[in-house]
């Protein structure tokens, strides 16, 4: 009794504390845009500095712009959300929800911080309380998953790093910092290793092919919470990072090395597209579909028009959101029918309804249906990418905009055989539908995901003078050779 | 007066050094390993006097360097005996090749 | 006076060893708690007088100074010696030697503050054998157990040859430059054959203290056989002490032959690293599996070496603060597991979560500062060599170094797996606590959790170095 | 050629033949009287060099001193005139390659370097000199080292005493009054 | 804003309000007061319409003797780029206000009949609320100002459709239907999309107004390039113009991606009305329509592709339809072969003076038939909801037992036919008038075409209300006022809705033309007509041997022609075997064997036996240890070497 007390207790602060990180983001977003409308043109408001260690020049330095104001946001949502879906974890309580508390920090860090150390510190920061969340409260191969996970998410993190030395190099040992080091420039031969090096280092947390196979194993083994963490928001760290470090830093690399991310971005799309469509297991699915989805944000970082990379943004927080959703859904059903498998499934809908709603809902998100913010960033991402004329471009995009037909197949048969049709398992008549905690998650994930998907103009002038910047920058790059 | 080649001093030496080395990994026999390692110790010691005596009599670091080694070696030989005599009773053998409980 | 306090160290130790013998005869150490609490008090006293406003210089014709940077390299090894005296109280209580045991160690002490201190090649002789030959006789120190004998056999035979080895480099470069206080070698120094070979021997025997691979072989057996006191020693002070004495001697001993020895420290740190971890993977014995871990260690450690430039020697004593408080921890759970269950098996520490939550989460922190993780000071630690590694632009270094960074990682990760998500196979009881071990571990954790956040040991490094 | 360099010459065939028996030998018991010829050969070319007092140290130290201690520690462990166990022949092999092309790297690098010898005037190698000179700590003064060696001889011994007695007691000696600074 | 624009904004946004409210609100309103409540807002959206249909038409509409279009309502919802953007609003021009009318006349039909057809059904205010959206999509496709627009509300009437189709989710071959039909038409939208992005980069922008303008003006910068020959001889206009129309294709059944459409029958029968009959499969005749200054001044090549397509698939599914037995099949059919009549009617026609009757054909027919194909849907609906039975061999003799549904599927039944003077008389007949103008050939294909619709759909009727009565029905045209009422509703409008003037109303240029209206060129097709009405009356008014014989005779192309000429067949093959076994398969199998087996996991490998390797160098003995250790050395100091030299 006293212990379910305490568990009842550490639930309530965590839940306190992640709604405060809502309500904390959201305000930050009304001063941001007040400011915004003010004429401020700062690239980075709110920038504040401490001393960290002074002789290597590490600052704790912050600043906000659109689109980490759009990833905070993001992230604040699915953090509310990963904290209520976890609301009838009963084992370790404190330890579970001490580590999500840890992720989502890192994730704030990552995202506000301008220096790069401190963006590593956080990036790596967040590395083991997923191999704990899965190793701990995961199941299946919980094991291998948890270490293969923590070990390509380490290597992608030290590709990171020694691109992120190479960068406080070529500054002459001066500064970490994103602002400055912006404003130098850096010969042709060291953008060229140092591009390579990150996007490729924050290419593995992005799951992007072919250093994706941490995802569908990670995923399938994690908890749920973990899961939307890992899906939601991880994933995003590396998009972050392959957009304001690797291609907004090294612009004259970008420009030419693009096309090799191009190329693993569409093969991703499609390939994860149909590999997704053999998976019988509802993780695996939306495992390798989200590898699937984060290679359109690759795809439009590569493809370095501004359409591009606004509609890559857009993905960035659409996919959280959605994918987050996605899990949350297929980890209420797993908790009650203990399978995940498709075809073991079946008539969701008759017996859980709200579940198997919120099911249909990530479904149609994730297939871009309009409406929903998938539709948006896909689009986004098409007409950006359309944008670079040349065939080689243009039958990447093809080829990507070729994937939402593979999508809608996946998923369909991912709803008809374990959402729709009829319960097969007498077990099944027993299940109960969402607690009002689940039933809070998902409709904050489905509100959150209709904003952007009804109003987009309000994300993409959140975020315009930023992209704007960031092209700015890769038009106006002088190559020094 | 004609005096030997410094060199052949230092090949003298080295041959020394080399015999001890070669002892050193060739004995099977703890107590022999450490007369190898007598062997090395006193080759470097000629080097010393040698380099004293022949390229700089001003000082007497050679010397002095020689008589510590001596008296470290005494040092290290008491202490690697002592060690000895004590694996002798655990193992009743003073074998290196029997003393490997611990590998890989 | 001042030449007195520019002793204070030695002094200090001198004098406690001389108390030890006066103790012997009047059969102190029979009562044990007293006994063992007064040397925990005497050792805090002695870190604390440390830390004491400091004259620096030279003395005794130049084979003895100080500087800043020397003070406070053995501060931090006062640290360390204050820190597994308490973290091996358990085992001196059971212990019939523990007033030799602190003699000996103290001893050993002695020999790395005069290493340190050295202004002198021969006195870097005398250090180096003054600490080893101590400690091949604590190795020893469990009399009844197989393993300590052979530990101590290994040990001394290894180091008596590795000595000879260096002793004939030295012998020839006597020869080149005609006398070997550290001045007249830096003002002597030319790189030509014969000094890079008298250089290449006395590189290696410094190796071997620091277990440098191919010198390193010794290592895990020593470790494995020696009581959990002794490794702790071994691979916390001596260690650490060498990779200070190291410094010294490559940069500026040998800072005239940069260019040479860049690449072999480059190449020795890519095989310590890789050859470590890649024997750790097999590991199942705790003491070994940190022994080798120790070895990738130093392998990192020589990355910010090949860095050679003050970034490279503050960012190495850095690590070496840290290294020290990891090991220190992970050593005393390690023995606290060993003292209650007697198995220094890592399959013993499987579930250790759920049945000693204190002692998993002290280790879980050791082990995440040897891997490098943040928040814990091991990762900056690792950084900032890798940061100064870059500055020899050794790519090839550092990818190594990224390689192995996973590869280490995933060592470690076995161990938290093992306690954090494995069942049991037998339930581990409750361990023993102590308030001594515990005042250790707490110590080391808390160290090793804000030493990240307090830039001001860095930079107070940072200033010395550039002295 | 004259006399000095035969009996080095002579001096130095010994040193070897007599090290390379004492490495080559079946019985221990006669390897260690090899080596007790080796080291007072060497000893033999520290007089022929005029360092009367490091002969004299060799003498004492090594053959009164480490020579006895093993040919003690060898009846302690073994009978003598026992055949000592064949050497394993994969390890001769590689020691054999190892020395053989260790010994021609050390001896062509010697050979071929050009020594500098210093012009300053030198300084007799007498007792009074090294003695001064060990208990100076003015320049070229050696009184630190001599310190610090006694702590370390103590400590050996102390380590010895523990290990090789069976019983704990340890009772200190005289020398503790060496370590007073 | 203006009453008629507030009014066209309040006819998108009610339904949408409609699906909101019944959506939110779906456990707690009783079944009834939910579908009142959707039928009333649809009611009150058709009264709307009529509203500003009546201004448009005969007020503000007109200018300078044209009717031009007008804009009630733009806003920029997603900006791209300076010049790119989607705009979401409403447009108010002649095809876009004659939808208007099609759809919220026959939504409220549906609606209404649905109270009854669907009583008692669990999940009836879900029923509605799937209803009220897919009206709303259709309103905002119909309304689009933008090209981008349209896509967006395309998909949202597929995923309606999708759901509505699997209304019955727990039957499988409902499930199955249900993902065909989103999968065939999200393939076709692959294509409008492509289509999109290449008319988006030529022409600089997504608004149709200006993209029609950049695209049709003579001498315009964007069509410069834009009209090269590109590939396969057409140019890159016209590539991206079929790939638009693949998407319509997909929407409206063109072969071969009709596939969808018979299945989408597995819906509940007003859904099949609605959206199956009436008015989601004619949004490809639509798009057509709405691009067509484009299609027809710039890039005429591709109409006559279109036209050629049409033709074929109205032949082709008027003679699948002859031997369907389900009812609800061959109404299918039928219907893909009517809007096949539409798609070929806009193909034929030209844009120069007198030579676009072929467009406003098009969408008259496309009004006439939503009246008397929904008509046929809900008799259809009526008569399944009496025996409980989709075939036709469970039918027949239903004249006494359903007079109401009799009479009104007799009306329906005549207007497809062409039979004078029902409605789908004059708009057949402007369509074939056209076809002879421009092309002789579609114009024979339609003329066949037009007697076998005549037979197909006698078939049905003698089939069901003729021929040998069947004994056991259950409902009796009970509690049937709503479906009654709606029936009879639309037969107004299958009777007389040939009636209107259409030409005035609505043409390519936007000024009225006449449709020219000949007594004597209706004489072949009429006859065509009556012949098929004949022959059906032959070998289905009575119970007979007839019709069987004249399948044996047929033999194997009656085999194929029942057997859907063997396309589904072949789709199944291509994605089950080809994609699922060839791409979907090794994919899979690629990844966990190669990129994780060998790359990932044999990395692990790898290091494992790199531990294993160097395993023998901790031997446990010392010597060895000595041996690396001078190794060591040695081989240091030859590096060392060779860095110095």
């Amino acid at each position: 009794m006293i212990v379910a007390k305490k568990e009842l207790l550490i639930k309530s602060i965590a839940l306190a504390g992640s709604s405060l990180q809502l309500v904390i983001s959201v305000i930050i977003t009304v001063l941001y845009v007040q400011l915004r409308q003010t004429g401020t043109t700062d690239q980075f408001l709110f920038q504040s500095s401490y001393v960290w260690f002074a002789p290597l020049k590490i600052y704790f330095s912050s600043g906000i712009d659109g689109i980490s104001l759009a990833m905070i946001l993001m992230t604040a949502l699915v953090v509310l959300a990963g904290v209520l879906v976890s609301w009838k974890i009963n084992k370790q309580v404190k330890e579970f929800f001490f580590l999500l508390i840890v992720l989502s920090l890192s994730a704030y860090g990552f995202f506000i911080t301008t220096n790069l150390f401190v963006m590593f510190f956080f990036l790596e920061l967040a590395v083991i309380p997923k191999f704990l969340l899965i190793g701990m409260w995961g199941s299946g191969r919980k094991e291998y998953s948890s270490m293969k996970l923590a070990l390509m998410l380490m290597a992608g993190s030290a590709l990171v790093f020694l691109g992120m030395i190479g960068l406080f190099y070529a500054s002459g040992m001066q500064s970490w910092d994103i602002q400055d080091i912006a404003k130098l420039n850096i010969p042709i031969a060291t953008q060229r290793v140092l591009y390579l090096l990150l996007f490729t280092g924050f290419g593995v947390f992005t799951a992007m092919f072919p250093f994706h196979t941490w995802a569908p194993d990670g995923h399938s083994s994690a908890p749920t919470a973990a899961s939307m963490f890992l899906a939601g928001i991880s994933m995003k760290l590396g998009a972050y990072g392959c957009l304001r470090v690797a291609t907004y830093l090294l612009p004259g690399a970008a420009q030419e090395l693009s096309w090799i991310f191009i190329i693993l971005a569409s093969i991703a799309i499609i390939y994860g597209a149909f590999a997704t469509m053999m998976q019988k297991d509802l993780k695996y699915m939306n495992a390798y579909s989200s590898v699937s989805h984060v290679g359109f944000i690759i795809l439009g970082i590569a493809m370095l028009t501004k359409v591009a990379i606004t509609g890559a943004v857009m993905q960035m927080v659409s996919h959280g959101i959605m994918t987050a959703l996605f899990f949350a859904a297929i980890g209420m059903i797993y908790d009650r029918a203990h399978t995940r498998q498709a075809n073991e499934l079946g008539g969701m809908l008759k017996q859980i309804p709200f579940i198997g709603t919120a099911f249909i809902i990530s479904g149609l998100t994730s297939l871009g249906l309009p409406g929903f913010s998938g539709f948006v960033s896909e689009m986004t991402v098409f007409v950006g990418s359309w944008e670079r004329a040349g065939i080689f471009y243009r039958g990447a995009t093809i080829l990507a905009a070729a994937s939402i037909v593979v999508t809608a197949v996946y998923i369909l048969r991912a709803i008809g055989f374990a959402i729709w049709g009829n319960i097969t398992n007498k077990e099944f008549l027993k299940l109960k539908d969402a607690t009002w905690s689940e039933r809070t998650a998902t409709v904050l994930l489905v509100v959150g995901i209709l904003i952007i998907g009804l109003a987009p103009f309000l994300f993409v002038h959140l975020i315009n003078l930023d992209t704007t910047t960031i092209y700015q920058k890769l038009i106006s790059n002088v190559l020094v050779h | 007066m004609e005096q030997v080649p410094l060199s052949h001093i230092l090949i003298l030496s080295s041959a020394l050094f080399f015999l001890g080395i070669y002892g050193f990994f060739s004995r099977r026999n703890m107590i022999t390993m450490l007369m190898s390692i007598e062997l090395i110790l006193n080759s470097a010691n000629i080097n010393f006097i040698a380099f004293n005596k022949y390229l700089f009599p001003h000082q007497l670091e050679g010397v002095f360097f020689t008589m510590f080694i001596i008296v470290v070696a005494a040092a290290e030989v008491s202490l690697s005996i002592a060690i000895i005599i004590n694996l002798y009773r655990r193992f009743n053998t003073i074998d290196i090749e029997d003393t490997t409980t611990m590998k890989y | 006076m001042d030449n007195v306090l520019l002793f204070r160290f030695e002094i200090i130790i001198a004098a406690l060893i001389l108390m030890l013998l006066v103790m012997s005869l009047r059969d102190f150490n029979t009562k044990v708690t007293a006994f063992l609490g007064t040397m925990n008090v005497l050792l805090l006293v002695n870190f604390l007088i440390g830390w004491l406003p400091m004259y620096t210089g030279s003395y005794f014709s130049g084979f003895f100074r100080t500087t800043d940077l020397i003070v406070f390299e053995k501060n931090i090894l006062n640290l360390g010696i204050l820190l597994i005296s308490l973290t091996s109280y358990q085992w001196l209580k059971k212990s019939e030697h523990r007033l030799e045991f602190y003699f000996l160690m103290l001893s050993s002490i002695m020999g790395v503050f005069v290493m340190l201190s050295s202004g002198h090649i021969l006195m870097l002789y005398l250090g180096v054998e003054m600490s080893t030959i101590p400690i091949a006789a604590m190795s020893n120190f469990n009399l009844d157990e197989k393993r300590s004998s052979e530990a101590g056999l290994k040990l001394i035979l290894s180091s008596a040859f590795s000595t000879g080895i260096m002793l004939f480099g030295i012998s020839l470069l006597y020869g080149a430059v005609g006398n070997l206080s550290f001045d007249s070698v830096i003002a002597n120094l030319h790189p030509d054959m014969l000094t890079l070979f008298a250089f290449t021997f006395i590189l290696a025997g410094f190796a071997f203290k620091m277990s440098i691979v191919p010198f390193h072989l010794w290592t895990a057996d020593v470790y494995e056989g020696s009581p959990i006191a002794v490794t702790n020693f071994l691979s916390v002070i001596s260690k650490g002490s060498v990779v200070f004495v190291f410094l010294t001697i490559l940069y500026q001993l040998f800072g005239g032959l940069k260019d040479e020895w860049l690449y072999a420290i480059s190449i020795l740190s890519i095989l310590s690293m890789t050859v470590g971890n890649l024997f750790a993977l097999r590991q199942q014995n705790a003491k070994r599996f940190l022994a080798f871990s120790s070895i990738a260690q130093v392998g990192f450690v020589l990355v910010g070496v090949a860095g050679a430039s003050v970034m490279g020697s503050t960012s190495v004593v850095y690590f070496i603060l840290i290294y020290l408080l990891s090991n220190i921890a992970a050593f005393g759970v390690i023995g606290a597991m060993a003292d209650s269950t007697g198995s220094e098996s890592l399959q013993s520490f499987k579930g250790l979560y759920k049945s000693n939550p204190f002692y998993a989460l002290f280790m879980v922190v050791a082990l995440f500062s040897l891997a490098g993780v943040p928040p814990v000071a091991g990762f900056f630690g690792k950084l900032f060599l890798l940061t100064a590694g870059m500055n020899s632009k050794l790519y090839v270094l550092l990818g190594f170094a990224g390689v192995n960074l996973v590869l280490s990682l995933y060592n470690y990760l076995r161990v938290v797996k093992y306690m954090f998500i494995d069942e049991a196979v037998t339930t581990v009881p409750p361990l023993q606590r102590n308030r001594q071990l515990t005042i250790a571990l707490v110590t080391c954790t808390i160290g090793l959790l804000i030493i990240g956040f307090i830039p001001a040991i860095y930079q107070y490094i940072d200033q010395i170095c550039r002295m | 050629m004259n006399a000095s360099t035969v009996i080095f010459y002579v001096l130095g065939s010994l040193v070897l033949i007599f090290g390379a028996m004492t490495v080559f030998s079946q019985k221990i018991f006669r390897a260690a009287v090899y080596l007790l010829f080796s080291l007072i050969s060497v000893a033999g070319l520290y007089l022929l060099w005029d360092m009367d007092f490091i002969a004299a140290l060799q003498i004492i130290i090594y053959v009164g001193g480490i020579v006895v201690l093993i040919i003690f520690s060898i009846f302690l462990t073994q009978r003598s005139g026992e055949k000592l166990p064949p050497p394993i022949k994969k390890r001769l092999v590689w020691s054999g390659i190892l020395t053989i092309s260790g010994l021609g790297l050390t001896s062509w690098i010697v050979y071929n370097y050009l020594f500098s010898a210093s012009t300053l005037p030198g300084v007799e190698p007498t007792v009074h000199n090294i003695g001064e000179q060990m208990l100076s700590y003015s320049k070229y003064g050696y009184v630190f080292p001599f310190e610090v060696i006694n702590i370390l001889l103590l400590a050996a011994l102390v380590g010895s005493i523990v290990i090789a007695m069976k019983k704990k007691e340890i009772k200190p000696t005289d020398e503790t009054t060496h370590i007073t600074k | 804003m203006n009453s008629y624009e507030l009014s066209s904004l309040l006819i998108v946004a009610l339904p949408l309000m409609s699906f909101a409210f019944l959506v939110l609100l779906s456990k707690q309103l009783k079944p009834r007061v939910a579908g009142i409540i959707g039928t009333l807002t649809l009611a009150t959206t058709a009264i709307l319409t009529f509203y500003v249909a009546a201004g448009y038409f005969f007020g503000f509409g007109m200018e300078n003797g044209a009717y031009v279009h007008h804009i009630a309502l733009q806003f920029q919802w997603l900006k791209f780029s300076d010049n790119l953007s989607i705009d979401l609003g409403i447009v108010l021009d002649p095809i876009s206000v004659a939808l208007l009318i099609v759809i919220t006349v026959v939504s409220t039909m549906v609606h209404l009949y649905s109270l009854n057809y669907m009583h008692g059904e669990e999940y009836f205010a879900r029923y509605y609320a799937y209803l009220s959206l897919f009206t709303f999509s259709m309103l905002g496709l119909v309304m689009a100002v933008n090209i981008f627009q349209m896509y967006i509300f395309w998909e949202l009437v597929g995923v309606s459709s999708f759901l509505l189709i699997g209304f019955y989710f727990t039957k499988p071959s409902a499930i199955a239907a249900a993902k065909k039909a989103f999968i065939v038409t999200r393939f076709a939208d692959l294509g409008f999309l492509i289509g999109i992005l290449i008319l988006s980069h030529g022409a600089k922008t997504l608004d149709f107004f200006v993209m029609i303008q950049r695209l049709t003006q003579a001498g315009s910068p964007y069509l410069a390039h834009f009209t090269a020959t590109s590939f396969l001889g057409l140019s890159t206009l016209s590539w991206a113009l079929l790939l638009v129309f693949a998407g319509g294709a997909g929407k409206s059944a063109m072969f071969p991606l009709h596939i969808w459409l018979p299945d989408a029958m597995e819906g509940p029968t007003p859904v099949s009305a609605l959206i199956h009959a009436a008015t989601m499969v004619v949004a490809g005749v639509y798009l057509v329509a709405r691009l067509f200054p484009i299609f027809a001044i710039s890039a005429p090549d591709a109409l006559l592709i279109i036209a050629y397509i049409g033709a074929f698939t109205a032949l082709f599914a008027a003679v699948i339809a002859c031997t369907q037995t389900d009812i609800k099949r061959v109404l299918a059919y039928s219907t893909i072969s009517q809007i096949a009549y539409m798609m070929f009617a806009l193909g034929v026609s030209g844009w120069g003076e007198g030579q676009t009757e072929g467009f406003t054909a098009s969408i008259f027919h496309l009004f006439t038939h939503a009246f008397f194909k929904a008509l046929l849907f809900l008799g259809a609906g009526a008569i399944i909801h009496a025996i409980n039975s989709n075939e036709m061999k469970d039918m027949g003799g239903l004249r006494k037992a359903l007079p109401i549904t009799h009479i009104t599927f007799l009306v329906a039944c005549l207007s497809i036919s062409g039979i004078p003077p029902f409605s789908g008389f004059f708009s057949k007949e402007a369509i074939l008038s056209a076809a002879s103008h421009s092309n002789m050939l579609v114009y024979y294909v339609g003329l066949f075409t037009s007697g076998l619709t005549a037979f197909y759909m006698f078939r049905l009727y003698f089939r069901i209300f003729w021929y040998k009565p069947v004994q056991d029905h259950h409902n009796h045209e009970k509690h049937t006022w709503a479906m009654n009422s709606a029936l009879l509703v639309l037969v107004l409008g299958a009777a007389f809705a040939g009636l209107i003037p259409f030409g005035s109303f609505v043409s390519a240029t936007g000024s009225p033309i006449i449709l020219p209206f000949n007594p004597s060129f209706s004489v072949v097709p009429v006859s065509f007509g009556l012949i098929g009405i004949f022959l059906a009356y032959f070998f289905f008014s009575k119970e007979s041997d007839r019709a069987d014989k004249t399948v044996a005779y047929f033999g194997g192309f009656y085999r194929a022609a029942y057997h859907k000429f063997y396309i589904d067949e072949i789709y199944l093959f291509i994605t089950k075997k080809v994609i699922f076994n060839l791409i979907g398969r090794p994919a899979a199998w690629f990844d966990r064997t190669v990129v994780n087996g060998i790359l990932i996991n044999g990395t692990a490998v790898v290091t494992e036996a790199g531990s294993e390797a160097i395993k023998p160098m901790q031997s446990g003995k010392v010597q060895s240890y000595a041996m690396f250790f001078l190794g060591g050395v040695l081989l240091l100091v030859a590096l060392l070497f060779i860095q110095f030299m």
